[in-house]
């Protein structure tokens, strides 16, 4: 039996270097796989998913939110949400886990370049772009980058270290807004359609990534279509009930496309082939 | 892979159930074809008939509760306990101080034999089952 | 079951399960049968497909409900008077079947007087539907040559359970409805082996067979059988039992099977009881609520791992296999029982369950000719099987009624024990879910039923729901005059306003804290249908 | 033109027997009770090897098993979690009696778990069989393999193929080791004569005029890519499907399954692929109870779309070999034959 055909469904061990505490929900976990052969050789794209094994509690998709060109680490952005990522949130410095990967289809990097960026994210749909992000800064991209990021609360906003890196650079521009605000709390407090409001875009210049909640992705998508943003110009990434991630088992199927392999990444212009819950009213 | 026909234990409408036998693991279940209920098909329990069978939680061993704590047992020294204090009561009482619950999941051998054990070895006739529930 | 066993003298399912496939008019009354029994529901849509037409009565919309040509909303613990209301209908439109109440029934003039007396306007009222339908309901059922009734724990679990049975076997009667190939009145047994353990005299009151202990040539012949004397007096019902309370008369129990902390009414009585015992012995095959309070816990064989039989709904007696060895070191419930009987000094040896079911078979008439042998090779028997000759009874009382004539036996409305006010004003209903059975002990160990209904619901109306405050997924505490559960809420148009239902499977949601303890007076089946809770968002 | 033999009937016995050395067998066996299934003989003269009935169940449990072990997964210590691969010891089998329905199903199931990724489980146990396909010279009661076209006569697929011609078989063989077993077991094979071919496609003209149900799959096919199936369809299979996965289940070309972990200790566990169902709610529910699908209403749509519509457009054929058996077990009363009679002719 040849093995690296076993290899289909078997993860590999890897150990949690350090645990940021991004906010009460959401915790980003820097993992290296134990191999250390392995660990240099593993690459990704930005938007690549991992399926992360849990002690007794099976496998989920979680999206790498590291940039692939700091090598060595990979970030995984988790939020308190099923019965793994629960366990996850128990996990400290030092235990060790299990991943397989890296699958789906990355955001098209290579069509961002000599295009402006809009950004639009809400909650933990940051992590899948802060990739995106980090990537393009590294690589040093030219034209401007707008980011729009909504969270609930202040105490509530996540990847706060990058948000501050982010703003220094000059051709950034990094924009947050909340639901609900608190006390201290001088920023814009709205929907982030009204930070996409008050932004100039040339719509046949810029490429919009967009990630967070249904009832966001679908306010965004309508202003973006009144300013005349092409459908293929508008990216997103997806997220669906998953068990095998390599295109068998159809768990994760949309119509006749499957998230895990057709996916995560989508531009508009697929989804709206399909009939994708989110999109619809 | 051997295929066993049983009767399944959910519901009243007792569905013939094949279990699907491998290395002493009953790893499937399958409805039977010609019986005159399930014909052929299964309800959802029925389908996954086979899940709980080896469940790590299934009860292994004789438990005894000592000093507030079930702690595991022999069989012998759990049944002498059992049977000394269920022959004292009911021969202080007579047998009216001791009861009996036996089980719709049971079958009819092992409720035949629960209630000769009342009557005959207990002398009594509390016993019972949630046939009412 | 013992509704009808007044009525007709025999209370299992009249008819088979496939007969439903063949009948004209299906009344379905206080069962989800597509969820509690698929394979009857199964039947009721293939008879549908064939143009006969199903009336549903049912508090709730459920699936079926929504199917059927007309659902009577009824308003629960009220089934009396529609019952009462629909045969009134039939006789001022004269069509009852004058030849079969002559020929096969009696005292059908107790039944008429009463009818005549009925307000059919006030009789609508109490059950909250209006007359029209009732009386559409009451025609179809009338004028079908064949019609069967089906009814589950919607009817049998009130104070006037044993009531409504006997109404319903008066309507049948009344039509004509029984004694003949697919019709009849089938109450849909639960459980995999109710109907079976109930046949072996796993009752306070009969030895196997329904042969009374208090009956002296009964007791007789059974003391000969085991030669041991054998006491005369009934013995304690299972509510008497796990109701005793402190000073209750049981000193000791022995539990095979069961599940009473999660699944009899009024909770916080069951645990004083146990707790209050001197010795409590509990065989399973799972470390259950009721297991975690006994003396001493004993490993038992699941079905899977034993030889036996089960009867299921229509009284067909049928082969259980052992397909693997008990696990670890657990033992049959049979092992167990002869191994404690010996220690107790009344040695019960068999060497087989086949043996077991040669004595049954000698003593339990019904039971007659029912041997493994002849099990092994067949779909199962269905009793009565007087003896080897015999291939079983697939629909009862085909001459004559087990009692001789059937008799009617009226009844007037009972209202529940406890019905809602202005400190609990919802009613709250408790039954079964399809994806999950009983307390779970078994289903909630399937890893996919688990998954498919992993938590306990409540069913509230989104009117409600908006009036609380309350949006599907939040949290609810549930008050009623004996206790207190927090539940997960989902709002849905399948129950009424002013009307909530779930469900008994869950133990980290105990709903039998809060169901009262009254009970037919009859059947000592309690009222879990009926009870009086107050909601507030948690 | 692959050469044709003949096999006597009285010498099938025999020939089992000799490839009964080396092999498993697997064929469809009439039990006790008189249910036909596809077992595992383990002495051939205890067994009633029925060719008359079909199968109930297809060969789907024996490739892609109802409930297996993927490995096991070890946690002694929070710093330690590895994995032990299960030898799988499916042991060399010869699958006797597949009718044209299944044995497409097989190739059906080939394209899922092979095209896109080669899962392993299933590669093994399907590199080590043989193959020895039977065509149908009488549909049974509710095939209509006729309309998904695939039966009742396939020339391809198998390793070797009978056809029942009265008192002999025809044999031919489409892959090499068919081949093989004909030269390795000369004395059971003569060569077959013209009459013989003759009467072979004789045969299967009768049987193709011998289907007892009219099935218009094309016609919903088209119905289903143009979009033209009307809500009320939808909404009366929403009305019935009653939430039981025997569709699926017992369906030979429906291969979707799910993983789980379930542990044997504290520390220790397997991680199991089960078979699951797309009409069950869990099958797309995610964590945090958000669910892309809502069963009552979609369950059974999708199902029906993904077999009708969804893999004609990826494998330019329809995922359903018309086997017949899922026709009549329903609990709602409906399936694929009378989903199809309803979306072209409007009646159940």
């Amino acid at each position: 039996m040849p093995s690296q055909l076993l290899e289909l469904y078997l993860p590999k061990a890897a150990e949690i270097q350090e645990v940021i505490e991004e906010n009460s929900q959401i915790k980003t976990f820097v993992l290296a796989f134990v191999d250390p052969e392995y660990n240099d050789g593993f690459s990704y794209e930005p938007g690549q998913f991992l399926m992360v094994s849990v002690p007794h509690c099976g496998e989920a998709p979680i999206s790498i939110s590291s940039t692939p060109v700091n090598r060595g680490t990979v970030h995984l952005s988790v939020r308190r949400a099923g019965k793994l990522t629960e366990a996850m949130h128990d996990m400290h410095k030092g235990d060790v886990l299990a991943l397989r990967g890296p699958y789906g289809r990355p955001f098209p990097m290579a069509s961002l370049v000599g295009r402006d960026l809009l950004f639009v994210a809400g909650g933990i749909g940051l992590a899948p772009l802060r990739s995106v992000i980090n990537t393009c800064l590294a690589t040093g991209h030219e034209r401007s980058i707008t980011i729009l990021y909504g969270s609930r609360t202040p105490s509530d906003i996540a990847f706060k270290a990058d948000l501050q890196a982010w703003g220094q650079r000059d051709n950034v521009s990094c924009q947050l807004t909340v639901d609900r605000a608190e006390p201290g709390w001088d920023g814009a407090v709205g929907l982030v359609t009204a930070l996409l409001g008050h932004c100039t875009l040339a719509p046949h210049e810029t490429k919009a990534l967009l990630c967070g909640p249904p009832m966001m992705i679908r306010a965004v998508l309508g202003q973006l279509a009144d300013r005349g943003f092409a459908d293929q110009d508008i990216i997103t990434t997806m997220e669906r009930h998953m068990k095998c991630a390599v295109g068998i088992c159809r768990h994760c199927h949309m119509d006749d496309k499957l998230v895990c392999k057709d996916g995560p990444v989508f531009t508009l212009e697929e989804l709206k082939q399909l009939n994708v819950m989110e999109l619809q009213g | 892979m051997h295929d066993i026909l049983t009767t399944c234990v959910y519901c009243g409408c007792g569905c013939g159930v094949y279990l699907h036998e491998q290395r002493g693991r009953v790893v499937g279940s399958s409805p039977s074809r010609n019986h005159p209920v399930s014909r052929n098909n299964l309800c959802v329990k029925g389908w996954h008939l086979h899940e709980f069978i080896h469940h790590p939680s299934r009860l292994k061993e004789p438990l005894m509760r000592k000093n507030g704590r079930l702690t595991p047992v022999s069989w012998d020294e759990a049944m002498s306990y059992a049977a000394r204090e269920l022959g004292r009561v009911a021969g202080e009482s007579n047998g009216s101080a001791v009861g009996l619950l036996s089980s719709a999941k049971c079958t009819n051998e092992e409720n035949y034999l629960l209630q000769k054990l009342a009557r005959a070895a207990l002398h009594t006739n509390n016993i019972d089952h949630c046939a009412r529930l | 079951m013992a509704g009808l066993a007044t009525t007709f003298g025999s209370g299992a399912m009249t008819n088979s399960i496939n007969e439903i496939e063949n009948a004209q008019v299906i009344l379905v009354i206080g069962s989800n049968t597509s969820e509690a029994h698929p394979q009857v529901a199964r039947r009721m849509f293939t008879a549908m497909d064939r143009g006969a037409r199903l009336i549903v009565i049912d508090p709730r919309r459920t699936l079926l409900a929504r199917r059927a040509d007309i659902h009577l909303a009824i308003r629960p613990g009220t089934d009396i008077p529609l019952l009462n209301a629909m045969m009134r209908v039939i006789l001022d439109e004269n069509l009852a079947d004058d030849l079969f109440i002559e020929m096969r029934t009696e005292n059908f003039y107790g039944l008429r007087d009463m009818l005549f007396r009925l307000d059919l306007e006030e009789a609508a009222g109490i059950c909250g539907v209006d007359l029209a339908r009732i009386r559409a309901a009451a025609q179809l059922y009338g004028r079908a040559q064949k019609a069967v009734i089906c009814y589950c724990l919607g009817i049998t679990q009130h104070v006037c359970g044993t009531s409504n049975v006997q109404s319903i076997a008066n309507l049948a009667m009344m039509t004509g409805n029984v004694e003949k190939e697919d019709t009849g009145v089938d109450p849909l047994r639960g459980q995999n082996n109710v109907q079976g353990a109930c046949d072996m005299g796993a009752l306070p009151n009969v030895f196997p067979s329904y042969q009374q202990v208090d009956n002296d040539d009964y007791r007789e012949k059974f003391e000969r059988a085991w030669n041991v004397s054998l006491p005369p007096k009934p013995g304690l019902t299972l509510m008497q039992m796990t109701h005793g309370g402190k000073d209750g008369q049981l000193k000791a129990m022995f539990i095979m099977g069961e599940n009473p902390v999660l699944s009899d009414p009024v909770i916080s009585k069951v645990e004083e009881t146990l707790d209050n015992l001197e010795f409590l012995l509990v065989a399973d095959i799972f470390l259950t609520e009721t297991a975690r309070r006994a003396h001493v816990v004993l490993p038992a064989a699941s079905f899977a791992e034993k030889t036996g039989t089960f009867t299921n709904s229509e009284r067909r007696v049928q082969m259980v296999r052992q397909v693997i060895p008990p696990l670890g070191q657990s033992r049959t419930d049979a092992d167990i029982i002869m191994d404690l009987s010996a220690r107790l000094g009344y040695v019960m040896d068999y060497e087989s369950p086949a043996e077991i079911m040669e004595e049954i078979a000698m003593l339990a008439p019904i039971y007659g000719g029912m041997h493994h042998d002849r099990l092994e090779n067949s779909w199962g028997l269905q009793w009565p099987c007087w003896d080897r000759e015999h291939d079983g009874t697939p629909f009862l009382h085909k001459y004559y009624f087990t009692r001789g004539r059937g008799r009617f036996v009226p009844a007037v409305h009972e209202p529940p024990a406890e019905l809602p006010d202005d400190d609990y004003p919802f009613l709250l209903i408790t039954g079964r879910i399809y994806h999950q059975y009983h307390t779970g002990t078994m289903s909630r160990h399937s890893p996919l039923l688990s998954r498919e209904a992993g938590e306990a619901l409540l069913q509230l109306h989104p009117e409600d729901g908006r009036r609380l405050g309350l949006r599907s997924g939040d949290m609810v505490r549930m008050r009623s005059r004996r206790g207190e559960v927090q539940v997960k809420a989902q709002l849905t148009e399948t129950v009424k306003t002013g009307e909530v239902y779930t469900t008994f499977h869950f133990s980290e949601m105990p709903i039998n804290l809060l169901t009262i303890s009254a009970k037919d007076h009859f059947s000592q089946c309690p009222e879990y249908k009926v009870c009086a809770v107050h909601l507030e968002k948690v | 033109m692959t050469e044709k033999y003949i096999l006597k009937k009285d010498h099938l016995q025999p020939f089992l027997r000799k490839l009964k050395k080396s092999h498993q067998l697997v064929a469809p066996v009439q039990n006790r009770h008189g249910d036909t299934l596809f077992t595992e003989i383990d002495n051939l003269d205890k067994v009633h090897i029925d060719l008359d009935n079909q199968p109930q169940n297809s060969l789907k449990r024996f490739f892609f098993p109802q409930q297996e072990v993927l490995f096991t997964y070890h946690n002694p210590a929070r710093d330690s979690y590895y994995f032990e691969t299960v030898a799988d010891e499916s042991a060399p089998t010869l699958y006797f009696g597949v009718r044209p329905c299944d044995m497409s199903a097989l190739l059906y199931m080939d394209v899922v778990f092979l095209k896109n990724a080669r899962d392993p489980n299933y590669l093994h146990k399907r590199q080590n069989n043989i193959l020895v396909g039977l065509n149908c010279n009488e549909p049974f009661a509710n095939c209509f393999c006729n309309a998904t076209r695939n039966g009742p006569f396939i020339d391809f697929g198998f390793d070797l193929q009978l056809t029942d011609l009265g008192d002999r078989f025809l044999v031919e063989y489409d892959r090499s080791r068919g081949q093989e077993i004909i030269s390795s077991w000369r004395q059971f094979f003569a060569e077959a004569a013209e009459s013989d071919v003759k009467a072979q496609y004789q045969a299967f003209l009768e049987a193709r005029g011998k289907f007892r149900l009219q099935v218009h799959l094309d016609q919903a096919v088209k119905k289903l890519a143009e979009d033209e199936v009307p809500e009320s369809v939808w909404e009366e299979l929403s009305m019935r499907c009653q939430d039981c996965g025997g569709c699926a289940y017992i369906c030979p070309t429906c291969t979707c399954f799910t993983i789980r972990d379930q542990p044997i200790s504290d520390s220790d566990g397997e991680r199991v692929r089960a078979w699951d169902a797309c009409t069950f709610s869990g099958f797309t529910l995610m964590a945090g109870d958000h669910n892309p699908v809502d069963r009552q209403m979609r369950g059974i749509e999708k199902r029906f779309r993904h077999k009708l519509q969804f893999d004609v457009k990826k494998d330019n054929r329809p995922s359903c070999v018309g086997c017949g058996r899922c026709v009549n077990i329903c609990f709602g009363g409906t399936d694929i034959v009378r989903f199809i009679n309803m979306t072209c002719c409007g009646n159940i």
